[in-house]
């Protein structure tokens, strides 16, 4: 699975796309985004931190499955 | 509806598409850099956006207007890349019969896109850089 | 401020006496000729002002929503003369560090300058002619 | 004692300066209103008609004296 990253994301992880590898067996945006605080500390100070599955909010209890376009959304500032 | 991510804003094209012989009222908001936030001198802007999404939020906020109040036409453009001071960054434009409701639908059009529209903004200063809104 | 009585109101001269490095936020408020007014279908709007005082009523408008919110610019141009469907006639503009002041001053002065500039507007229809709010 | 008309207290009286002559004796904003009024009663049937004295708003009760630029203001109608 491809996770797309923008922003302060993109800048903790050091790319714009993270990779996770079938066998992480990630099946929820919840355990998606439990996985990358493990790996990515910096990720849980940010004062809020979505996924989006598809190009929409996705809650936590949101399946995930191969082919979708899954993206981090850190604290958007537009405007 | 005209809702567009570009790498300059337009105020012209915001107008020239509102223009409408059903309009009496047409309200445009433009959010341009200040020189300064959160107590420090501002250099530049840059704005990166995940831009289907962003489009989409756009757009959805563009429809729950058109459902809310009588509006005749509807533009939000925003910029990406880097902005100077004083450049424009986000046009928001309404026009309706009556100015009530270009007033009102522009405030919540610009007040919603600050919340739910997947565009970063990175405030760059004399020493530093932040993501804005990134942290507590 | 820049505040004119013009034959053409121009967009483009109103925003970039706008842009200013201390505004975060400009709103722009757009009066343009409606199609229709009172269930009839307008041709046309003529507007006359009594030039010396309505430039001194804008002035004094401008002043007070300088002093009841800070402003870094302000502009108001009316437009004299014949105007068409579509066209603009009046534009009003606030720029400020935040938007909220932006939006409440813009709306401030387009509402009271329709109750005390004097400024009136003369609407054509296809059969005949009425100065606007004259008669009860 | 000139008066600039405007807007349809101009087409009510068929000219856009109306000549009052100093043995009317108008000697206030008041005065002047009754004698327009009684001269020309399409006045009477306005929303309103206010007066200007040198370009600012005058009460009823504002003197009149020469030199002044005295004007009619029907209902106004800009934006």
């Amino acid at each position: 699975m491809e996770i797309l990253l923008f922003g302060i994301t993109r800048e903790i992880v050091g790319e714009s796309t993270l990779t996770v590898e079938p066998e992480e067996t990630l099946q929820t945006v919840g355990q998606l985004k439990a996985w990358l605080g493990q790996r990515y500390p910096a990720l849980q100070k940010l004062s809020s931190l979505a996924v989006a599955v598809d190009s929409e909010y996705a809650d936590d209890a949101q399946p995930l499955s191969p082919g979708q376009e899954v993206a981090l959304i850190p604290p958007v500032s537009g405007g | 509806m005209l809702v567009k991510l570009v790498t300059e804003v337009d105020l012209n094209e915001a107008f020239h598409y509102l223009q409408d012989p059903g309009a009496g009222g047409i309200d445009l908001f433009v959010g341009t850099v200040r020189n300064h936030a959160h107590g420090k001198e501002v250099v530049k802007l840059v704005f990166e956006a995940y831009a289907p999404m962003a489009l989409k939020e756009m757009q959805k906020l563009a429809v729950a207007a058109q459902q809310q109040w009588p509006i005749e036409k509807l533009v939000i453009l925003h910029a990406v890349g880097e902005k100077l001071v004083g450049e424009p960054v986000v046009i928001i434009g309404v026009a309706s019969a009556h100015r009530e409701v270009a007033f009102t639908a522009c405030r919540f059009l610009i007040d919603e896109l600050k919340k739910t529209v997947p565009i970063w903004k990175k405030e760059y200063y004399q020493d530093n850089s932040v993501w804005v809104n990134a942290h507590p």
